[in-house]
């Protein structure tokens, strides 16, 4: 059949609600006892969302709670907010990262409608998605490509290991005004922390 | 009555001392080149003053004028050669003398003096006489066709003095003798060989491809204002010039010989002015027949001073090769050669776009005049000249992109070709003043006289107004300019993916898609070319061996495509020519 | 000359700087639509030009005056071209002599040259890659330009856009066959010249761009610009398309007529829209070389158009 | 017997370890005459979904040769560290491949210490791995789909993506199956199986246009190749019938070939195997499982099929602890066959070429030590 009637037939699939996920979401204390956690994400008992690789080690004494991981926006930039292109790069990704941040453009997400979009030179873009840890060789890509962006610019980190190089390195040192933790982060964590981040909401 | 008889004396002394001021360049020559150089130069001024003083060959004479202006400046500015001042003033005293000449005796004497001296400075230059050979080996066949032409043209009249003939014969004769020096089809070497193959220096091939070509159309032009018209011969040269213009183009956008795509775009020009003088020659209709002539001068005036400037682009770069050459960009050059290359590729607001417009402007209102099958053969060219214009806008894209875009920025240099560059758009300005006495439609906010309507079949067929283009367009800009506010600006790298390589692209990469794509037109094998010389070929250039050797090398080198395919197109092209007018 | 031509003018001319972005928007929408996604705003090229007009301009290394200046020559030259056809009002307004038909054309190249420039003068690999497509298919993309507008202008027997509109008016020229073989040709040049599926489309591959590459070192204004006047260039070339070729009928007079007519270019243009969104996305993308015989075909129809029309002549 | 791949020291072929590297005939090196240039695509491309780098000799358009230079290797230490540890850094090397890569360092480290695991725990190993190659085979065409910007079917395959991943992460926790194997461990609740309509996706070779970028581009007809690449070019090569662990030959399994070779043979197989899987995961069920790992010592192989091809690990364990581990991803062999395949084509088409093999950079350039 043509795809145009059957882009017809399936009707718009784009959804308010997401089903919950388990693994990576927020992390409460349901017992007592004794964790080795290997990325230190728990020091004295507070749980620290940007070093946790959610790899279930502390199970069951800390749960999942379902609700998304929340992401900390230091500064949002209210000129992009109807119109937010995205560079992203990988300065040295699992592939997880690449892969849950394309897929906020499903259309069961579709960013398109908050009026954000993706971009394939830094010249259009308004913010760095940084994923990965920091791989020698990619240094000096990703200085170029932060040069290579017009202000006023966004440099956001997506994903454990660009924010505190979770178990396999060291993050990549640019500061980060957005901060999405998670192991991978969810489709849904990475487009709440965007819309945030270009209204400020 | 009086007054003009004055002029009469007034010119005809004018004419006596600009000779002897090109004869007195030749003299200084022996003693010192700048001198000589300086003394052609004025000797052109004041050509130039006597061009315009006279009539209808007005624009022949202030172009060709202009073209040896500027290329004696810049040769007494750059050439120091006492051997090359000779032949250079030499070559414009023969050119001038059949450009004055007032029947075909003084007419061939210019004409072979005019040939000589090209031939001797194209051989003294590099010390290699093969490709002398050559040009002067065509340079003769032309010569016989015309004097063949004079003498039938004698046999009529019983005079050597221009006058008028009731016979075509004369007409086809000369004619086909001035298309081989223009360099169109098969002969094309004539025109191509020595500018080429880098035997002739920036200014000389200048007035090769501009001013002696020049030559040529005005002894057409100078024949079929004397022979009755013949529709015959109208079509056929609307359809070689047609020919000539889209594969000029299409070789010139393939060619990597610096010289050679502005030689291969030189005969695309010239095909185009062939097809304006076989529409000239096609249409019956008074007002179409002034607007061909319209178009068949602004395209003179085009082509001789854009691509002078060009040429003259070509003595700022070292080397002959476009993926191999290095050169400094500076304003003057960076801005002449836009402008210029904007001509070229025949867009408004410049000279050349106005040419273009009125060419094919005419072609469309002929194909509807002339009517039936015959109004096929302008249409047809119509259309072969617009993909022509295509090519000639990729290669002249090229051309500017390697020769100054892209590269690194250097010392001021250049400003003559900054000035030819601004003539371009002045000139479009000018070009109303041409145009035939149906201008000044007082239409809707026009100032009168700005418009160049071709008035056709009573309601204009269609009009442009290069002088409302050129004061529009600038307050526009200023206006947007205004509008958009300050911006803020900040020099970066280019984005490379982030790799940090800089440009690695070669002239000749950027003109490979057309080599992919018209592989089975152009016979080249990816990346290395096809240099089969064939029989048709070596038939021809027996009396140019060398020719074949050096086209093999140059077509491996620079051409990348086989030169000999080219001959056999626009050989078939001529034949079928000849059977579609003939059959 | 009046106020009523002056008024009449205003509108035009506003009338495709302001409402050019909606066509492209509104399309957009319903692309998404089709894919099963919400989609973004119809104003979404709205908000983006206003963002970018807020950006700082970066400036290559080695590019200079064309670069920083070359989109506000490119911007004007859509903007005259406004002026010349009739894209809103049907009848001669100011400066509308300026240019015909062919001349049209030629300015329409014009605007392309200096892009090329412009883009050229980054010099960048990934530029410079692009820039080589778009000439290489720039033969056969202006020979057809010129032969659909001589199409008609020979139908028509004149090259003032205005009057062959009023002569197409009447049915039996408008069924006339030349005529509609010259419509075919030119909605595939359209469908070129905008740079639109089946021939290319705007993705994340750099290894396809065409005309994508001629922005691909702007930012800023400039990028602002060349994005406005692109979306102008559309509906410059998509109106013709309607007036002269497609939907010549409709178009009221006078300098109420002329506020009307907008509104009768928006019924138009949604024709305009779903035949090309059905297009977009029942089709993908041909391989580059394909698109050389796309072309081919389109200046052939115009071909068939001028050659059937000369021999009516005859 | 056929080559699979270098694994540490020695050259793994399907009749086991052989005496390494293995032998590769030598590639055809294009080199440029006048007018030829280099051109670097990358390393930070948005046409690439990772960061990698292609130089590519070329005379404008046209690709003589190309060389692929790696940017973003990671290094990764496991030496002396115990198992657990490791095993979070196995997930995380590949985390699209998560499933393959933990259940064949699994099956090497169970080797090595002499156990077998139980039914229950295998038949969740089968569905991780069918699960996760539906994921990535709809993933490699949307890709392509993307490429040719066709739009619908593009949009439409997200759309089955992010389906199988909510089915994954119902069925086992995470939307990757990070977490989901653990040490003597199977964590997956229940299977959920995402609906896919089969037949729709068939739909794609209707379209003419599509089809052609994908015939006669990038055709590879090595006896070395793996997965998809080989069975497109005619082999009939496939880990799930030639390892005994995983039991695929009781679900009614058969393999699909093509004979081409060329990117539109591997989309075909690939699509084939959706349905196939589909089916294999109709006839597996899914619950939690525990068993005992002895604390022994030994050296053993793992090997599954990846998404991509073969995926095998060889782990030397020593109280609890790594010694040596060693890794062969199918991705750097079907980087060599991409490398092999590209030239004679042009540019544009490169995106469908590189897509259609479904390469991993992160696997294909960490060094693990």
């Amino acid at each position: 059949m043509n795809w145009f009637l059957r882009g017809i037939r399936r009707g718009i699939l784009t959804e308010k609600e997401f089903p919950q996920v388990q693994w990576p979401s927020e992390l409460h204390r349901s017992k007592e006892g004794e964790v080795k956690c290997p990325t230190d994400a728990l020091k004295e008992d507070r749980w620290d969302p940007n070093r946790c690789i959610f790899c279930r080690a502390c199970e069951p004494i800390l749960s999942p709670t379902g609700r998304s991981v929340q992401a900390q926006v230091k500064r949002s930039e209210p000129s992009f907010r109807r119109s937010f292109y995205l560079y992203p790069i990988d300065v040295g990704t699992c592939g997880g990262c690449n892969l849950e941040f394309r897929l906020i453009a499903s259309p069961q997400h579709d960013m398109t409608r908050f009026g954000i979009f993706l971009t394939n030179t830094p010249r259009h873009a308004d913010a760095l998605v940084v994923m990965g840890v920091m791989t020698p060789k990619m240094e000096e890509v990703l200085r170029r490509a932060y040069d290579a962006m017009p202000e006023p610019k966004l440099v956001i980190l997506l994903g454990v290991c660009a924010v505190s190089g979770g178990i396999l390195g060291m993050p990549p040192d640019i500061r980060g005004d957005v901060v999405i933790p998670g192991c991978p982060p969810t489709p849904e964590s990475i487009l709440r922390a965007l819309v945030e981040a270009k209204s400020g909401e | 009555m009086v007054s003009d008889m004055y002029l009469q004396i007034d010119k005809f002394y004018l004419e006596i001392v600009t000779l002897l001021t090109m004869i007195t360049a030749l003299a200084l020559s022996l003693w010192s080149a700048r001198a000589s150089h300086v003394v052609a130069a004025i000797s052109s001024s004041l050509f130039i003053l006597y061009g315009l003083y006279s009539g209808e060959f007005r624009v022949f004479y202030v172009v060709s004028g202009l073209v040896w202006l500027f290329s004696s400046t810049f040769s007494a500015l750059h050439d120091r050669e006492r051997w090359y001042s000779l032949t250079f003033s030499g070559t414009l005293l023969g050119i001038m003398i059949t450009l004055l000449s007032q029947n075909y005796l003084e007419f061939l004497t210019g004409w072979e003096l005019m040939t000589l001296f090209a031939y001797a400075s194209i051989g003294v230059y590099r010390r290699e006489w093969r490709p002398g050979y050559t040009f002067l080996a065509f340079g003769e066949v032309s010569t016989v066709l015309l004097i063949a032409g004079f003498i039938l043209a004698y046999q009529e009249t019983g005079t050597f003095l221009f006058h008028t003939l009731t016979d075509t014969l004369p007409l086809w004769f000369t004619t086909f003798g001035f298309t081989v020096k223009m360099g169109i089809f098969p002969f094309l070497m004539v025109e191509w060989l020595p500018i080429a193959h880098g035997n002739a220096k920036p200014s000389l091939s200048s007035v090769l491809s501009a001013s002696m070509t020049l030559a040529g159309v005005y002894g057409i032009y100078k024949m079929m204002s004397l022979c009755p018209q013949t529709q015959a011969l109208g079509g056929v040269l609307i359809l070689i010039g047609a020919f000539s213009v889209l594969f000029g183009a299409l070789y010139s956008y393939v060619s990597d010989h610096m010289k050679g795509m502005l030689a291969f775009s030189t005969i695309e020009n010239n095909g185009a002015i062939l097809t304006a003088l076989g529409s000239l020659e096609l249409s019956a209709d008074p007002v179409l027949k002034a607007f061909a002539q319209f178009s068949l001068m602004v395209y003179v005036v085009a082509h001789s001073l854009a691509k002078t400037g060009l040429f003259l682009v070509a003595g700022y770069v070292h080397g002959e090769s476009m993926s191999t050459l290095s050169t400094q960009r500076s304003f003057s050059l960076e801005i002449g050669t836009t402008l210029l290359t904007a001509s070229m590729s025949g867009l408004l607001p410049t000279v050349g776009g106005v040419a273009v417009w009125s060419l094919l402007e005419t072609l469309f209102m002929e194909s509807i005049s002339v009517g039936g099958i015959l109004g096929l053969i302008p249409l047809l060219a119509g259309v072969m000249v617009g993909m022509g214009e295509g090519f000639a806008t990729g290669a002249m894209a090229r051309f500017t992109s390697f020769t100054s875009l892209v590269r690194p920025r250097g010392g001021e240099r250049g400003r003559l070709v900054l000035l030819i560059g601004v003539l371009m758009p002045v000139l479009a300005l000018l070009s109303y003043l041409l145009s035939p006495e149906m201008a000044g439609a007082a239409s809707l906010g026009m100032f009168s006289n700005s418009l160049i309507p071709s008035g056709y079949s009573g309601g204009s067929f269609g009009g442009i107004s290069p002088l409302y283009v050129l004061i529009i367009l600038p307050i526009l800009s200023l206006i947007t300019y205004l509008a958009s506010g300050r911006r803020r600006v900040r020099t970066v790298d280019p984005w490379d993916n982030g790799s940090g390589r800089r440009l690695t692209y070669t002239s000749f990469g950027m003109a490979n898609n057309i080599r992919l794509m018209l592989r089975f037109v152009l016979r080249t094998r990816k990346g290395a070319v096809e240099t089969s010389a064939d029989v048709f070929w070596r038939a021809i250039l027996q009396l140019v061996r060398g020719y074949v050797r050096f086209s093999r090398a140059f077509s491996r080198a620079y051409m990348n495509s086989s030169i000999s395919w080219y001959m056999i197109y626009m050989i078939l092209a001529f034949i079928v020519v000849i059977l579609v007018v003939f059959l | 000359m009046s106020w009523d031509v002056i008024s009449e003018t205003i509108t035009q001319v506003l009338g495709v700087l302001l409402l050019s972005p909606l066509y492209a928007g509104i399309l957009d929408r319903l692309k998404a639509v089709v894919e099963g996604r919400r989609g973004p705003s119809v104003l979404q090229p709205y908000y983006d030009l206003v963002k970018l007009s807020r950006k700082e301009t970066l400036l290559p290394r080695n590019a200079g005056n064309i670069f920083l200046n070359g989109p506000y020559l490119v911007f004007s030259i859509y903007l005259l071209i406004s002026f010349v056809i009739p894209v809103v009002y049907p009848r001669p307004v100011i400066f509308t002599p300026t240019v015909d038909f062919l001349g049209g054309a030629l300015l329409f190249s014009l605007a392309g040259f200096i892009k090329v420039y412009e883009a050229m003068e980054s010099s960048s690999n990934l530029v410079t890659l692009g820039v080589s497509r778009a000439l290489s298919f720039s033969y056969l993309g202006e020979a057809t330009l010129l032969t659909v507008f001589i199409a008609v202008a020979l139908i028509t027997g004149t090259n003032n856009p205005y009057v062959t509109m009023q002569y197409v008016q009447s049915l039996g020229h408008y069924l006339f066959l030349p005529h509609v073989s010259a419509t075919v040709a030119f909605y595939m040049l359209w469908l070129f010249e905008t740079g639109r599926l089946p021939l290319e489309s705007s993705g994340m591959s750099e290894m396809g761009m065409i005309d994508d590459s001629l922005v691909y070192e702007y930012s800023g204004k400039g990028l602002m610009l060349l994005r406005w006047g692109s979306y102008i260039k559309s509906y410059l070339l998509g109106s013709v398309f309607l007036n002269v070729f497609l939907l010549p009928w409709g178009l009221l007079t006078g300098p109420l007529g002329a506020i009307l007519d907008l509104g009768v270019m928006f019924l138009k243009w949604m024709v305009l829209i779903l035949v090309t969104l059905v297009v977009e996305t029942s089709l993908a993308k041909f391989r580059l070389f394909k698109v050389q015989d796309f072309l081919a075909v389109a200046l052939v129809l115009s071909l068939i158009s001028l050659i059937l029309t000369v021999i009516g002549n005859g | 017997m056929r080559i699979i791949g270098d694994l540490g020291p020695h050259c793994l072929t399907s009749e086991g370890l052989a005496e390494g590297p293995c032998k590769y005939s030598r590639p055809t090196i294009g080199e440029g005459g006048y007018g030829s240039f280099n051109f670097l695509y990358g390393p930070s491309a948005g046409g690439l979904l990772e960061s990698v780098a292609f130089d590519i000799l070329t005379y404008g358009e046209s690709i003589e040769d190309v060389r692929a230079l790696s940017y973003k290797t990671r290094h990764i230490k496991v030496g002396g560290l115990p198992l657990r540890d490791v095993l979070f850094k196995v997930e995380r090397i590949n985390v699209p491949f998560a499933a393959s890569h933990t259940i064949a360092f699994l099956t090497a480290v169970e080797n090595a210490l002499g156990v077998s695991p139980p039914e229950e725990v295998v038949e969740s190993r089968i569905a991780q791995l069918e699960l996760e190659r539906i994921r990535n085979n709809l993933l490699v065409i949307q890709r392509l789909a993307e490429a040719a910007s066709f739009l619908v079917p593009t949009y439409r395959l997200l759309y089955y993506v992010e389906e199988v991943n909510r089915a994954i992460s119902r069925s086992c926790g995470h939307r990757y199956f990070l977490g989901a194997n653990y040490l003597g461990e199977s964590r997956c609740q229940e299977l959920h199986l995402p609906r896919i309509d089969v037949e729709e996706l068939r739909d794609l070779l209707s379209n003419r246009i599509f089809i052609d970028r994908l015939q006669g581009n990038g055709v590879v007809k090595e006896d070395w190749a793996i997965g998809p690449a080989a069975r497109a070019a005619g082999f009939s090569y496939d880990a799930r019938l030639e390892v005994p662990e995983l039991k695929y030959r009781d679900h009614g399994f058969k393999i699909v070939t093509e004979s081409k070779g060329d990117a539109f043979s591997r989309m075909l197989v690939r699509l084939e195997e959706i349905e196939v899987s589909l089916k294999i995961l109709e006839g597996v069920e899914v619950k939690p499982r525990r068993f005992e790992l002895p604390s022994r010592e030994g050296r053993g192989i793992g090997r599954v099929e990846s998404p991509s091809g073969d995926l095998a690990y060889m782990v030397q364990v020593e109280q609890g602890s790594i010694k040596e581990l060693h890794l062969l991803p199918p991705s750097r062999i079907n980087i060599l066959l991409f490398l092999r395949s590209m030239p004679e084509n042009i540019f544009t088409d490169f995106p469908f070429n590189w897509e259609s093999f479904g390469i991993w950079i992160s696997e294909a350039e960490v060094s693990i030590s």
